[in-house]
């Protein structure tokens, strides 16, 4: 037993620490979603771009400059592409403002691949967070220690402020009736305006732990992460903070005891490793044929 | 009178919320039918669960001397279902079709909100209601082999505007269509389906004083015409008292009276709990 | 305004539909040579590389003759993207840009999806680094001037099993990827005849984390951990490498000669071993020019990967433009047939020694194969003996 | 019929007949490699994936996202259906497995086998899937995509797909004959008929009775429904029916490529494809068809200067380098969503009448300019 942990600590610290990563970008997911009822296609590219951003800036400027820099970039990023590509299709319907995420995508994507040549680039190494530890005889590095930590106090704090503070009201009440709200005499694009930047800003945070784990940006560096991060969200049910984080835990450790199958179980590998990305999807197939709704997604009852 | 329709015992529960409970009514071949009551009582849920857009908690309703629906609260629901004869139904395998079924076996309906195919003109509209009764299959649509089907049906079509005075507006977009002929239009769409009863829901909603009357004179006009029987929701109490042969009186999902025209205007507990009100107003 | 923004949005793109057309005109002049190569994408930084190569090539000798003319060579780029779907289009930019031979690519699968392209064309192509032997094999319009996979895969079995003496390795390719796939099925042929082990696994397109893998290959008790990959994944594994403390050699063949692996590697303490083409120093005379040539403009030493090591693919890509241009002399015409004819038959010696093609495929007959070190502390490579087969 | 359809019907005819002839006579001008033949081949190929994927979005009003899934299922089918019995035993394709498929068929087989397998899968996929609403079957059928490409890649099934890797020397675009001859078929020709036909056939099913009725549930599914209209039945019809499509559009795509590999098939493929439906227009046959020609000229054509250093006359090699086209690409592609998000033909389709109108008025317009 003691044996068997040892063997597999690694697998289950990587994936709670890739899983809290995950979680950081699905609460950018859910809260947009929970307001405009909009897949934000571009999310996980806003999270490619702060890793972009940082390793322009560290090149030239001390880590204390940088890393609060790269908050401020991403989070203005996120206000730019809502202000530009969300708000002019406010009265549109669904369908373009879909199409429009997926176009800001696409321009991310490109606009990343014309900046870096088309190569990936090294991530600097911050200070303290990558160095090496060993916890159990399992040696990795303190963020991947530091990640399922820093996510749960991020969480708690969103939630005090979404509980607690008038723009939280305010959120709330336009992700449970956007027209009504609107009557009201809520703000409604300054309500969306800030979600954006909350999510940009963990987005943000989850670009320096994520990278600093896997030290590569690449143009698609945020395809992956941001799909299974948004299947994270739709797992805990969208619109739900506390569910998109333990969707996000989840799917980061099944792919990881994936990865680590042949090890785990002693199954020979034959090309499960093939399966460790698509098994997120089977499971989001699962999830939604069996509860549409996810874990903590409320019913909606269509009128007729 | 040979009955049509009945419903037994009809309870819809939404969570907490018994939008109909115990509705126990029927309607009898040729009949002319009005369902009222104040405002949220539970009509169109009723006339949700006949057409099956709802499940309802517990009951059952028969068409032509066929159970059509039944259910009986289960599951979750079982525990805190709130209407009555929780467990007469237990028994019968329960049995909810979805609506195109139940439009399949002959009830048609309107919608109290008109819900008119928005990018289709008005002949497209009645012609898409003709689909469910066409004798074809994909193949046989799609290399034209059934090209005299087709023409059948656009000739019926033709017809059936033609005698709803809708032919001269034939190829317009069905919702530039003014406010009464989108009403009208959404009947005729029902009827191209070719019911035995038609469900109406307020189809008077927001006419003035003449074009109620002449919608009237219309449904006793289809009524005859194809030989339909007629079931309605309506709050123009002059057109539900003009032409309908029996009323059920709805409040707070409970049934309140039943009875002509005349014994529902005496009636001292539908004036309390409706006409009272309705003549503050 | 909408559409009066539309209307001129299309006067604009029929003035450069006009223009595209108009570009097509032929300068009979000029030898063009095709680059078939990766800018971008997973092969982007040894594509580079092997671009500077013939670019510095072209530098020294700018000029063919032919008969008794002498014409100036041009080259013309094209990016395939590192992708076998977008290959097929690069390779037809080249054959509609009328080039009299292709060189490249960096990466086999990009090679044999853009094959069938110059075999329609008649446009003969000689592939410089791709080793994977499905590119020149069953045709005769590619050419390649690099040792096989078969070759180096039993140079790197016989290099872990005897030098290293390892009896348990493990492998990991990328899924889909003809280079790694093929390079780490010869090893494991050569390998388990020896009589050693093998563990091997994939990993799919965009991963990023493989601290699982690195993990498997712990848990079973490898020795040697073998991983032919791009370098944009070598750098994720040698990272991940020092933070998870692999604890056993890294075993890999010729795209991890690269300065990409050793700015990854410096200061760690993973130990890389890779075979390849040609060892910087062999031949100082190359070596100085080229490094003088690419600090020359900050452009080429981006390029090259931000400093002036000398990849072997640059070496290769330096004789795979000479060689070229001896096929265009001997051949006496700038014809794509002509010069297709005539490859079969030239020999050249260049700073990565003598080539010589095969009758049966067109391969170079090759029998050296380097192997280099990674010093973690200069961050630079270290010449190992290298390995010479007969 | 009225003459006025007839005249319509006969002008039709004969513009497509005049296209047709038009491509004809550029395969035996041009040079076989030329970048207009990429151009219009792909074009062709995309028109007929996004027609397809039109029909479900468009006219159907299923918001899915499982076209590039669908598009890999037709391409492996074709590839492994047509590519010889020699090849499959040889060394050359299937290197590292035993290849189990011991028969080769021609293109025609191939290319209706790869509509069949699409839509078989379709089908099985279609049971749980399409019960789901708006971004919830996006989602679930770009997941299945996803699965559909990691099964294809998987080593337990390489004696079939080979793995993840190539495929190639099958019956692509240089290798199909004329039938039950050695002749070479015109390539770009058999492209145009292939993918033609395959509109024509979704045209007429728009425009039958069925048609009508994926109109109905896509304006409003409650009414569609009291109607008569079995939702689910309509719904799974015309996700069979699409997937058969874009089935075949990858078999084409296999052809046209001469290799395939199911790593290309990735999301970004269909969300391409979107964009094409979404710049021609949701609900139009004609636009999307439009929209791709305009796409695969821009991004193959048009713009490869930028890639290359020159561009419209002006050199700027440090502006102008690798992936600037892309860029300037995805610029483009957000103005039109962003201004013009009904795109080129709205839900209109081409006429003359509508083209005769438009050249009018931009006529004024240029003339309004010039004073």
């Amino acid at each position: 037993m003691a044996e068997f942990f040892h063997q597999n600590l690694s697998y289950f610290l990587s994936g709670i620490s890739v899983g809290g990563q995950y979680a950081l970008i699905a609460i950018g997911y859910t809260m947009v979603y929970g307001i405009l009822r909009l897949i934000n296609f571009a999310h996980g590219d806003v999270f490619m771009c702060a890793g972009l951003i940082m390793v322009y800036l560290s090149a030239s400027l001390p880590f204390v400059i940088s890393v609060p820099l790269v908050l401020v970039f991403t989070v203005a990023l996120g206000f730019i592409i809502e202000r530009v590509a969300y708000r002019p299709l406010r009265s549109a319907p669904r369908m373009s403002v879909m199409i429009s995420a997926i176009g800001v995508s696409y321009l991310l994507q490109n606009a990343a691949l014309y900046f870096t040549g088309g190569l990936a680039k090294v991530y600097p190494a911050l200070p303290w967070l990558s160095d090496s530890v060993v916890i159990f005889g399992a040696s990795t590095r303190m963020v991947t220690i530091v990640t399922p930590f820093l996510t749960v106090v991020l969480v708690i704090l969103l939630t005090l402020l979404i509980k607690h503070t008038k723009i939280g009201m305010a959120m709330r009440a336009v992700s449970r009736d956007f027209e009504t709200s609107q009557l009201m005499g809520i703000r409604i694009n300054r309500v969306i305006s800030i979600t954006f930047m909350i999510g940009s800003l963990l987005a943000a945070v989850a670009s320096l732990l994520y990278f600093t784990n896997y030290a590569s940006v690449t143009p698609t560096s945020g395809s992956m992460p941001g799909l299974k991060a948004f299947v994270a969200a739709v797992f805990g049910g969208i619109g739900s903070i506390p569910g998109a984080v333990i969707g996000a835990f989840i799917i980061g450790i099944c792919e990881n005891i994936i990865k680590g199958g042949a090890s785990i179980f002693g199954i020979p590998g034959s090309g499960w490793t093939t399966f460790s990305d698509a098994f997120t999807f089977a499971f989001l197939i699962v999830i939604l044929v069996v509860k549409p709704t996810g874990l903590f997604g409320e019913k909606s009852v269509d009128k007729v | 009178m040979k009955e049509l329709l009945r419903l037994d015992d009809i309870t819809m529960q939404f969570g907490g919320v018994v939008a109909v409970n115990n509705l126990s009514m029927n309607v009898k071949e040729g009949e002319i039918v009005a369902l009222i009551g104040p405002n949220g009582a539970g009509k169109t849920t009723a006339f949700n669960c006949i057409t099956g857009v709802y499940e309802p908690t517990n009951g059952r309703i028969v068409f032509d001397g066929k159970t059509i629906i039944t259910n009986h609260p289960s599951g979750k629901m079982q525990r805190n279902y709130a209407g009555f004869e929780a467990d007469k139904y237990l028994g019968e395998k329960t049995l909810h079709p979805t609506p195109d079924v139940i439009t399949k076996l002959g009830i048609a309906r309107t919608f109290q909100n008109i819900r008119l195919f928005k990018s289709m003109t008005v002949f497209e509209n009645v012609l898409t209601a003709m689909h469910v009764r066409a004798k074809e299959n994909v193949f046989s649509a799609v290399f034209r082999l059934s090209w005299k089907e087709e023409r059948r049906m656009e000739a019926e079509t033709e017809k059936l505007l033609s005698e709803q005075g809708l032919l001269s507006h034939r190829d317009e977009i069905a919702t530039s269509l003014p406010y009464g002929l989108q009403r009208r239009l959404e009947i005729a769409r029902a009827l191209a389906t070719k019911p035995r009863l038609l469900l109406l829901d307020e189809p008077a909603a927001g006419m003035n004083p003449q074009e109620t009357q002449e919608l009237s004179l219309f449904i006793k006009e289809i009524k005859e015409r194809y030989d339909l029987t007629v079931l309605m929701i309506e709050h123009h109490m002059d057109l539900v008292m003009g032409i309908s042969d029996r009323i059920y009186v709805l409040d707070f999902g409970s049934l309140i009276a039943e009875g002509t025209p005349e014994e529902i205007q005496s009636n001292q507990r539908v004036i309390d709990a409706y006409l009272g009100v309705a003549e503050d107003v | 305004m909408k559409k009066r923004l539309l209307f001129v949005l299309m006067l604009l793109l029929t003035a450069a539909l006009l223009f595209a057309g108009g570009s097509g005109e032929s300068d009979s002049n000029v030898v063009k040579i095709g680059v078939f190569e990766p800018a971008s994408g997973d092969n982007g930084a040894g594509g580079k590389q092997e671009t500077l190569g013939i670019q510095y090539a072209n530098y020294l000798t700018p000029t063919v003759t032919i008969g008794d003319t002498e014409y100036p060579v041009e080259l013309v780029l094209a990016d395939n993207e590192s992708s076998n779907d977008r290959a097929a289009t690069a390779a037809a930019t080249l054959v509609n840009a009328d080039v009299s031979v292709v060189l490249g690519s960096y990466g086999s699968g990009v090679s044999i999806a853009g094959s069938d392209t110059f075999r329609i064309a008649g446009v003969p192509a000689i592939g410089i680094t791709c080793t994977n032997p499905q590119v020149t094999e069953g045709n005769t319009h590619y050419f390649r001037i690099c040792y096989l996979d078969p070759f180096q895969g039993t140079v790197l079995a016989n290099y872990a099993y005897n030098t290293l003496g390892a009896k348990k390795v493990y492998c990991l390719a990328k899924l889909g990827d003809d280079y790694s796939g093929g390079l780490v099925n010869y090893f494991i042929e050569r390998f388990e005849e020896l009589g050693g082990e093998v563990v091997s696994e994939t990993f799919p397109d965009g991963n990023s984390d493989f601290t699982s893998y690195i993990a498997n290959a712990k848990n079973s008790g490898c020795e040697v951990f073998f991983s032919p990959v791009s370098t944009e994944a070598a750098q994720l594994i040698i990272n991940q490498a020092q933070s998870q403390n692999l604890g056993m050699p890294i075993l890999a063949g010729d795209t991890w000669d690269s300065n990409v692996i050793l700015q990854a590697a410096k200061g760690t303490s993973v130990d890389i071993t890779v075979t390849t083409f040609y060892p910087e120093g062999a031949d100082p005379e190359f070596d100085e020019g080229f490094k003088e040539w690419v600090n020359a403009d900050a452009t080429r030493l981006a390029n090259n990967g931000g400093d002036d090591t000398v990849a072997a693919v640059t070496a290769m890509g330096f004789d795979a433009y000479n060689f070229a241009l001896q096929a265009i002399s001997n051949a006496g015409s700038t014809d794509p047939g002509d010069v297709m004819e005539a490859i079969w038959d030239t020999e050249t010696d260049g700073v990565t020694g003598h080539i010589a093609l095969d009758d049966v495929n067109g391969d170079a007959i090759r029998n050296t194969v380097y192997v280099k070190h990674a010093n973690t502390e200069t961050g630079g490579w270290d010449a190992l003996p290298a390995v010479v087969v007969d | 019929m009225d003459r006025a359809k007839k005249n319509h019907l006969i002008r039709i005819f004969v513009a497509i007949a005049v296209v047709y002839l038009a491509v004809l006579v550029l395969e035996f001008t041009l040079r076989p490699t030329s970048i207009l033949f990429t151009v219009l081949r792909k074009g062709a190929i995309y028109s007929l994936v996004a027609v397809s994927m039109n029909l479900l979005n468009g006219f159907t009003g299923l918001f899915s996202l499982g076209q590039a899934g669908f598009m890999l299922l037709g391409a492996y089918t074709y590839a492994i259906f047509t590519m010889p019995v020699s090849v499959k035993e040889s060394e050359r394709v299937y290197r590292y497995y035993e290849c189990i498929v011991g028969f080769d068929t021609g293109s025609f087989v191939g290319l209706i086998a790869a509509g069949l397998v699409a839509a078989f899968f379709a089908f099985l996929i279609g049971l749980p899937v399409l019960r789901l609403k708006s971004d919830y079957l996006a989602i679930a059928t770009l997941g299945f995509a996803e699965i559909i490409r990691a099964i294809f890649q998987w080593d337990v099934l390489g004696p079939l797909t080979n793995g993840a890797n190539l495929l190639r020397e099958y019956k692509d675009l240089s290798r199909i004959t004329l039938p039950f001859t050695d002749i070479p078929f015109p390539p770009t020709l058999f492209v145009f008929i292939v993918a033609g036909v395959c509109i024509l056939l979704i045209v007429l099913l728009i425009n039958s009775s069925f048609g009508r009725a994926f109109k109905a549930i896509r304006d409003d599914e409650t009414a569609a429904e009291a109607m008569g209209i079995n939702l689910f039945k309509h719904k799974e019809l015309s996700f069979v029916i699409s997937s058969f499509f874009a089935g075949v559009s990858g078999a084409l795509l296999a052809a046209f490529q001469y290799t395939v590999q199911a790593q290309q098939f990735e999301s970004m493929m269909t969300y391409e494809i979107l964009l094409i439906v979404v710049i021609g227009g949701i609900g139009s046959i004609s636009g999307s068809c439009i929209a791709s020609f305009l796409y695969i000229a821009l991004s193959e054509w048009w713009l490869r200067g930028l890639d290359m250093g020159k561009f419209l006359g002006i050199s700027a090699p440090d502006l102008f380098r690798s992936g600037f086209r892309r860029l300037v690409f995805s610029v483009i592609i957000m103005v039109i969503v962003l201004f013009f998000s009904k795109g080129i033909m709205g839900d209109k389709e081409l006429s003359f009448e509508r083209m005769k109108a438009f050249v009018k008025r931009a006529g004024r317009k240029k003339k309004e300019t010039a004073k």
